[in-house]
């Protein structure tokens, strides 16, 4: 096919992107609300994520010494816990800031620590935060295995409950995003061979005045990426705005989502070109496959 | 061949027919003859029940379905209910069977406009076919069939909405393009056509032929 | 009175003309005349520039839009290019007509049948338009026209795909139409049934009225 | 209009679901797909709700009273407490019982209790529950006025908290089933627009041979209605299927979401009557209004 050819064909499929408005507005409007739904799905799941692994890396096992252990031997086992695989940090924690912290964090009981005196009746103890929560069991059974320990204190309930949480999210963002994903492509699919149904007879001629099927479908390609990119482009512009406002409400509770370890969202402008990418390359893709197999029905003749 | 359509319609009966290279015939019958779907069998819209079809070379049993655009192509049809694209001018409809055959731009330009003008539509050039009368349509399908100078040219009733005296002339120009060696096949219903250009005249019936002559016509020539 | 399309197109060009109730008249008039124009005009299918139409009694200048269907139901109009509803049989395209009219159940099934009769496509009652051929559409149209006892009866080419013999029957049935009141308006190429029939015979030429006298035809009554 | 022909009128609209079946089918999957987020969201909403709710019953107030309270003025308190208007339930709570909740959630620091004997350190004190949380202030006003009153704790930043995330979550919510009511909207205007559009011709003939605009109406609204009823029926089924599902998935981890103080879900049961007539209501009305308004633009010959 000539270069002028391929002119022609691009110009009638981006000519009839208007030419066919109210159907290919249709199809628009349709890419663009699956692009929103899934990509929405994907911010709030990345989010969440974000949210998970704050958490995570907060958590911590708490490793209680035995009294009267040499600062040597102290500072010996903290490197042999550093070694151990899954061990992110380290922290040593006295026994006098153990008792502080515990003064401050009883109200209402003032009375009680009067009648023990300064002397604190806590142990030192390791703060130390693990790389794999899920592996975190088997950490503790080595840490457990060393000497000089009094008892090793772990979150288990809350790793589980983590853990939980983790793959909770992970199966119910797969599933809505795959449910979301699978409805959308069905409605493209209806939308675009609606489009193409409209204009079956148009098809038909140009098959019976000798176009062969390539040249009757570049246009009906070009009008389909066109249509998928410009809703792409439309997704991302409101997901933009509409992210931001969102964010931007949601950080008047800041301290609400504090309360939950959330200290931060996911600021637009790092995944700005994700998005904007993302959305018109799915659109385009999505358009111009929908179109194009649809216009398959009707070219056999 | 025959063609039976899936309602159970036998529209030909074991019609076996030869055109000729360069020749010119008339194809005429009562309305539900068969005589469009003779033309479908030609241009492959239909296929045939049993029986064999050969045009310009393709036999039509085997042809393969990326053929038939080429087929097609040697191919100018006027259809009976004109089938001109809604969405495209006068101009683009005619220029669309050049530039399915990657035609140069050049050509394309003084080509159409002189086809159109030769039907006597040079004012409409600009014009949507919602915006045309009748007969104005059917001659935009006349200059679309004759533009890229096919080898055969098919007319089904290509005078049926339009006045007896611009029918002549239509028929006329057929009458010239066949003179320069184009095969021309022209169903009508226009007796005094017929009997005033002569030729070689098949009267289809119910299906089959019952009459194939060549009529010496009231020729001007 | 005038009709001048948006585009420009002067289709219409202060034309008058009066046609009497119980009248039968051929309009006449080459290619992109006016007559479809007219008869769109009759039909309020698109309004007049300047000028005045009145038919049946309303004057379509001041007619409310909810009265428009009411003028439609007192004509019948074969259209030239048939306006068949693609998704209605035959039987169901006639018959919708009736329906229209709120016409009792009894009555349709007997009168459908018997308007397709007339028109010769008994066989034909359950086919889709697209499994018909050109003439057969054409008299589906026809029948649809005649279904509903209208006042008056318009014709737009209602041969143009038909073979001269059932041409001369169907204008036949439209003359014996006629002859029981009905006001019958044909629009025609075909200059032989013109001069077979005769009547009142008005020639239109580019938008004007050239020509209005009533010719006398070789009556076979 | 007759009986027979309004027989007829909806028989053609029932017909044509089918015949226009690709154009139907388009209408149906964009109103099943709306119907369906907005369901799903609004389901997910009242779940939240329900937990907020939830949380909310079992937030309360302390009232530490003074030491040596004589019997009847402590039961006397307890009426006064009880009457005020925000009240939902005062529960007396010993100090002998305090001092033993105390000790259990005192891990790791037996040898303190030790040191104290058994005689309480710890005052009397009410457990008030309020019927609203954010009047819980003016609340705590009150009861401050009263005689014997050592000290009312309320856990003012949770109550904080918990308004913050009603507030939140209503916001939230609100956006989001407006966003994608309008969302909806748009698309199966569009969807129907594109219906009729492909038949505007039909639509023409008809007034042609002289139809009124209601006689071409009746079948337009009708499919319309019945698609969108098919439509709200499959939302309907799929809702249900994938709730259940959903549910069954979530308690797998329950231990998980009692940590949040989710007890239940809302069984679908108990909503089935009200969104099978929802979604098949909002089918209905949405598939008959946007073909009836489509076919307006055509009728106008
Ligand atoms: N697609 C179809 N399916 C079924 N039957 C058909 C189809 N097309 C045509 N027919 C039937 O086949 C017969 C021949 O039709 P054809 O169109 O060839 O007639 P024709 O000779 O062109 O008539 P006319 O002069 O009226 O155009 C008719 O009886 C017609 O009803
Ligand atoms: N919708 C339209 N918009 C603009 N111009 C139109 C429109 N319809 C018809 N015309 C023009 O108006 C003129 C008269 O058209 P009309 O259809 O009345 O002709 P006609 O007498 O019926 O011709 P024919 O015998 O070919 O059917 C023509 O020049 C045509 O191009
Ligand atoms: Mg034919
Ligand atoms: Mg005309």
């Amino acid at each position: 096919m000539k270069i002028s050819s391929m002119k022609y064909l691009f110009g009638q499929g981006i000519k009839s992107v208007w030419t066919n408005r109210i159907m290919t507005f249709a199809s628009f409007c349709v890419i663009l609300v699956s692009l929103l739904l899934v990509g929405s799905m994907m911010l709030f799941t990345a989010n969440v994520n974000r949210f998970i692994s704050g958490i995570e890396s907060k958590n911590e096992i708490v490793v209680y010494l035995n009294d009267n252990v040499p600062e040597e031997t102290v500072s010996q086992m903290e490197g042999d816990i550093k070694k151990l695989d899954n061990v992110a940090e380290v922290v040593f924690y006295s026994k006098e800031q153990a008792f502080e912290d515990y003064k401050k964090s009883m109200e209402n009981a003032e009375e009680i620590f009067e009648s023990i005196g300064d002397e604190s009746p806590l142990p030192d103890a390791f703060k130390v935060r693990v790389k794999d929560i899920s592996k975190m069991t088997s950490t503790i059974a080595q840490i457990n295995k060393m000497q000089n320990i009094y008892k090793v204190s772990a979150p288990n309930d809350f790793a589980d409950l983590l853990i939980g949480i983790k793959s909770t999210v992970a199966m119910i963002s797969t599933a809505v995003i795959a449910a979301l994903g699978i409805v959308c492509l069905v409605i493209i699919s209806n939308a675009t061979r609606a489009s193409v149904f409209a204009r079956r007879k148009e098809i038909n001629i140009m098959k019976y005045v000798g176009a062969t099927n390539i040249f009757i479908r570049i246009p009906f390609f070009v009008e389909g990426m066109v249509t998928g990119m410009l809703a792409g482009l439309a997704a991302a512009g409101i997901t933009w705005f509409g992210y931001e406002k969102f964010i931007e409400a949601l950080s008047k509770q800041m301290t609400l989502w504090k309360a939950f370890g959330i200290d931060e969202f996911i600021p637009f402008a790092s995944v700005a070109v994700k998005v904007f990418l993302g959305y018109i390359g799915a659109g385009a893709l999505l358009g111009a496959i929908g179109t194009v197999i649809s216009t398959r029905k009707h070219l056999k003749v | 061949m025959s063609v039976t359509y899936s309602n159970g319609v036998d529209a030909l009966n074991n019609v076996s027919l030869k055109i000729n290279d360069g020749e010119f015939a008339f194809i005429v019958g009562p309305s539900g003859a068969g005589k469009s779907t003779l033309i479908k069998l030609i241009l492959k819209e239909v296929d045939v029940t049993s029986g064999e079809v050969i045009v310009n070379g393709f036999n039509l049993h085997k042809i393969k379905r990326g053929k038939v655009p080429k087929l097609r192509r040697t191919i100018g049809v006027v259809f009976q209910d004109f089938r001109l694209i809604p969405t495209m001018t006068v101009y683009e409809n005619v220029a669309f069977v050049l530039r399915v055959i990657d035609a140069p731009k050049k050509y394309i330009r003084s080509r159409v406009p002189y086809v159109i003008s030769l039907v006597g539509l040079k004012d409409k050039v600009k014009c949507y076919p919602s915006e045309l009368s009748g007969g104005e349509q059917q001659r935009v399908a006349l200059a679309r069939a004759l533009v890229n100078d096919p080898a055969l040219i098919i007319a089904d009733e290509p005078t049926g909405n339009i006045d007896p005296e611009l029918s002549y002339q239509i028929v006329q120009l057929l009458k010239d393009i066949n003179n320069c060696g184009t095969t021309v096949l022209m169903v009508t219903h226009a007796q005094e056509l017929v009997e005033h250009f002569g030729g070689r005249t098949i009267v289809l019936n119910n299906g089959s032929i019952v009459f194939d002559k060549v009529l010496g016509g009231i020729n001007e020539d």
